[in-house]
């Protein structure tokens, strides 16, 4: 057992996969002599050189399409989207080609490609920069889109990923890099679509992912001050999503909370809802409760940024106002 | 650096057959799609096929191909079976997608044939890839990438020969230059004049153009060109004068090229040409090339039927192949 | 009153904007000389010749990133993306740019600029072509997104997003052209986010936007031959989204069932199901039920793709099994 | 071509002010964000003034000018003032954009200074579409748009340029090569080598290079390039050379900028080499400098007590402006 941050933990993640695997090869903007954009990748350019970790142009569409084609020849591509705001340029590539070769060939042809990019907002980067887009990328058939809260889950979950053979938006939360948690010395993997518990409780389920982990858990936390329970749960995967733990823990608390950092009109939520609802329907108290980020692009000021992202005292305030509790 | 090969019968006859078995199974499918048994888009490679057969020949096993959503020609000429296509237009399970790819997504593995690409553009970043994986494994395989002139005002054209040519990959990019995207006129669309193999200029990319028409000019480009890459020096750039003697697809209207135009490229189809070739210089008798002829024609005729009376893909596929 | 085709009926939204508005010019990839892919702006080269009718490049990203240009400049743009699949090319200019440029400067600029594209499957046009992207724009704050299922609605939606400051994504179904219905020949206009009842019921309410507008229209006959008297309510505008319209109904009925031609996990049918169990939940009889398109590509052979994409008989089906009726 | 304009004091007093006064906002806002004011991100425009000080003074009120996140220069030489700019670097309701856009997204509808741009390339179709639209309605206007290095590979760039070209707007890009984006140097990244403006060649449109850190040069080469666009020749191209004496951004560890490259650009310091110029030249003595700079310093502590004592903006502006 070791203490990481979450950026050690994926440090140490792309480190192993170089080790273990010559087909990986690590790609994207100034991920190299640079360190990477968010010190991700730091080192790593020293230790295994500008062919296996290479430094590209600002040029997200061939950069994805780059590792589409050298996935589809059996190398391990990682590519890095320096932002998911940015993923937009590589959008035709990821949406149109990355997510359909597989079935437009009739299983031919195979995209093991990892995408690492930076979500969320709360850096005061202002509204090209602050974006959620995990949340659409999951409505896609053929991709699967990945978003660790600690440590732990993002060493885990790349490691799954490595092994899955199909295209992955591996979504990190900018603000979570230094987050610190314990990661077992010994090689483990968590599994893509497994939900965890990351807090037991009866009265209510709350189930959010990335960052809005811990604000949950926090939520949680002043809840039980007061003997209102919370059960958190992490969903880890948007795609594949899994429905069963959220549907079972809202079965047993008859409330369902779903927190999540994006535009109150997109992201993974409402789907989670509709499926709630429609599993579920008999056992719940009242409608499901949704605590999402203002319907508005993100401002610089830091004040009415934060006030447009979903904290503690906001779900708090709706678990009261929803559900009396 | 030319690599004139001698010429034998054998090959010629080769040439000769593969390019008529284009021809011939782009007028069946024609004909197909009239009588509704193929639907969707589909573009014909009709005239151009001095390109796909001057050029995929050439190729290694190990090579790899991958083309636009007009990519009857490209997958034939790398040998995937005629019928196999067929049964893909219409739809079949038997076809090279089991039916789901359709005429502008056309794949085999095997062949190293990379697919067909509907999203104009969308192809050329895949090719860089497959030459960086290439270059990684330090393997001689090129990726030949063929595209049309309307590609070369995407964002994507761009940032792929950028990132060729500065990584020096083995990428064979191939410009069929038939005048037009649709119903624009390069002209009207694209703002670097005629000579577009200077494109290359930018990126420091070896280029250079040939008359598309004549397969053996091809063929000869082509052996340079992957020499070229093969020998490391990096991509290469190829732009083909052609011209499409159809519609950009069975839905075309066709009121934008005048007649004079098309009247001027008439005769030079390369299939009349080479076939005159043939016989006049002595390289295949009317009647070896009627027989050559005669045997496409029935291997068209059996790949209609082999399509025809193939099973349509089980409803449980529909969310198969969805994820590896 | 005159019979159109949902066709005619915006070829003549077009030619009355180039009329009426100097400001006014059209462009996109071979709308000019070819006539348009899907032949809305037939006539309209030769009318208005090439300056105010523009063909363009195959180049997406500027194609719409100069329609924003001159909607800052006070231009009144209409661009044409050949089909939404395509737009993924011009995601970013769309999201990053039209949709934040007012809110990034403050309210100073705006970028009144509408973009007509095709959306919808069932032309067996295979994976890549074959995707409705309207329902994830309508998930980013700054972009209005419009639908129509009519002729009339058309015409009437086209006259209201002219007037809309703001960027329009039009997303017309390719299978929807040929569809008749009567137009007044007087100027009339159908305002943005106002959802029409186009069959009324009382025993249950089948929400639906587009082609599956016509779908649901369909199933509620068959539904009504045995005395289930279905609401159908068009949505028109799925942002803004008129909630009310829907909820007001829901609230009669007791039974809500969206249909959508998407991919079961996207689409604007999750959101809703969240806005109408939120705001409607003591009145819902069962769940919110949604039938939408499979969870997959689009297969190019036929009878796959039908079988992928919502009909009359699934609507039915699924009132049958949910509600028992 | 040449419209080399005599020199006045009075110009030669006012470009000085200008970039004096970039320096000084760029260096307090440094200072500013070390203690916590400013946040985000904020990129420097220090050794870069004699861009948008030799160009943006030269439009007319009718030009359009856009430009990347690096924007601080081109927005205090187009005339807004430099309390507005800071309040909006402190996020206050005073600012530019009412503390909504922040560093990268500067704005001002009036001055026709149509914004800062956050993503690398994003500018370059919207000023392609400002100058249409001067096109259209016969006006005059250009549409002066700013870009860095590393936007030469994105497909938005290529885009830009065709289209310019093809239907002759009156764009008039100006690319400052500073050698990297972010910590790549250009070599690293463009496969074109280092005559970057022949990029323009590509589509037949007119290019020079110019000296960037050399404002008389760069005002030259910019009144040349707008009487071109003006005259309805199309676009033209500029590339000026110069280098950022900080880092990419604030938060940039620049370990990848060698000691030695980075002294030799030093003695071309656009300031002190234009201010030597002054005093030397006789264009002014060392009290007018100095004078100028005085009023320049307190104009900034002026605009920092004036972003510091501004109120932010209200709650309810995060869902205002949304929908014009
Ligand atoms: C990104 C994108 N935009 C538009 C289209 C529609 N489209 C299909 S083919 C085509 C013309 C392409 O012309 P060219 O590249 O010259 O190839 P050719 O058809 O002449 O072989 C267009 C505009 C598309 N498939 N993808
Ligand atoms: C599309 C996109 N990709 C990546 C980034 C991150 N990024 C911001 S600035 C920058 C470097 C740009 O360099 P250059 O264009 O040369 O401008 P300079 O910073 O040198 O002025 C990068 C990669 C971005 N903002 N947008
Ligand atoms: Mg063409
Ligand atoms: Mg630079």
């Amino acid at each position: 057992m070791a203490e990481l941050t979450l950026r050690e933990a994926l440090n140490r993640a792309l480190k192993e996969a170089l080790e273990r695997d010559p087909g990986v090869f690590l790609m994207g903007e100034d991920i190299g002599a640079y360190g990477g954009a968010y010190a991700v990748t730091r080192g790593l350019w020293k230790q295994y050189g500008p062919e296996r970790v290479r430094d590209t142009p600002i040029s997200e569409a061939v950069i994805v399409g780059a590792g589409i084609g050298a996935a589809l020849a059996g190398m391990r591509p990682i590519v890095e989207l320096m932002t998911i705001n940015f993923s937009l340029l590589a959008a035709d590539q990821i949406v149109n080609t990355a997510a359909k070769l597989h079935y437009m060939s009739g299983g031919q042809l195979e995209v093991p490609l990892l995408i690492r990019t930076v979500t969320g907002g709360g850096g005061q980067l202002g509204a090209t920069h602050s974006q959620s887009f995990e949340g659409w990328y999951a409505t896609v058939p053929g991709l699967r889109v990945v978003a660790p809260a600690t440590p732990y889950d993002a060493l885990g979950l790349f490691r799954a990923c490595l092994k899955d053979r199909n295209t992955v938006i591996f979504a990190e939360h900018a603000l979570l890099y230094g987050v610190r948690g314990q990661v077992p010395d010994e090689y483990y993997e968590v599994p893509l679509g497994l939900a965890e518990v990351k807090r037991q409780g009866s009265h209510l389920t709350i189930v959010a992912y990335s960052r809005m982990v811990h604000i949950a858990l926090a939520a949680a936390e002043q809840l039980a001050r007061r003997g209102v329970e919370s059960e958190v749960i992490d969903l880890r995967t948007l795609r594949p999503l899994d429905t069963e733990a959220v549907v079972n823990s809202v079965r047993k608390t008859h409330r369902a909370v779903i927190v999540e950092e994006g535009w109150q009109s997109g992201g993974i939520g409402p789907l989670l809802a509709l499926l709630i609802q429609e599993q579920a329907f008999d056992h719940l108290d009242g409608p499901v409760v949704r605590v999402a980020g203002a319907d508005a692009p993100a401002p610089y000021n830091g004040r009415l940024e934060r006030s447009g992202i979903p904290n503690e005292d906001a779900v708090v305030k709706a678990v009261e106002s929803r559900f009396g509790l | 650096m030319k690599v004139k090969e001698k010429l034998s019968k054998e090959l010629v006859a080769q040439l000769y057959r593969q390019m008529f078995l284009i021809r011939r199974f782009e007028e069946k499918s024609a004909q197909m799609y009239m009588l509704g048994k193929i639907r969707g888009f589909l573009h014909l490679y009709i005239g151009e096929e001095a390109i796909a057969v001057g050029s995929i020949p050439v190729l290694q096993p190990e090579d790899y191909v991958v083309t636009h959503y007009r990519d009857h020609g490209h997958a034939l000429a790398r040998g995937i079976a005629p019928k196999v296509v067929m049964a893909e237009l219409f739809g079949k399970v038997t076809g090279s997608s089991k039916g789901k790819g359709g005429s502008m997504h056309l794949f085999d593995r095997r062949l190293n044939f990379m697919g067909g690409y509907a999203i104009v553009g969308g192809q050329l970043p895949v090719a860089v890839g497959l030459a960086l994986a290439s270059k990684l494994r330090a393997e001689k395989s090129v990726a030949l990438c063929f595209f049309g002139d309307g590609a070369l005002n995407q964002g994507e054209f761009h940032e792929s020969m950028n990132l060729a040519s500065l990584w020096k990959l083995p990428v064979l990019f191939f410009l069929e230059n038939n005048l037009y995207g649709m119903g624009s006129h390069i002209d009207r669309t694209f703002a670097g004049g005629r000579e577009v193999h200077r494109a290359a200029d930018h990126y420091r990319m070896a280029a250079r153009r040939v008359d598309g028409m004549d397969i053996l000019a091809v063929r000869d480009t082509t052996q340079e060109a992957l020499e070229w890459c093969r020998s490391g020096k990096g991509p290469y750039f190829i732009e083909a004068e052609t011209y499409r003697f159809r519609g950009h697809s069975m839905a075309d209207p066709e009121e934008y090229r005048d007649k004079e135009e098309e009247a001027l490229w008439r005769p030079r189809d390369p299939l009349s040409n080479f076939r005159r070739f043939l016989t006049e210089e002595g390289w295949a008798g009317q009647g070896e090339v009627e027989m050559i002829e005669g045997e496409v024609e029935r291997e068209i005729e059996e790949a209609v039927r082999f399509a025809e009376e193939s099973p349509e893909p089980p409803p449980e596929t529909l969310v198969e192949d969805i994820y590896a």
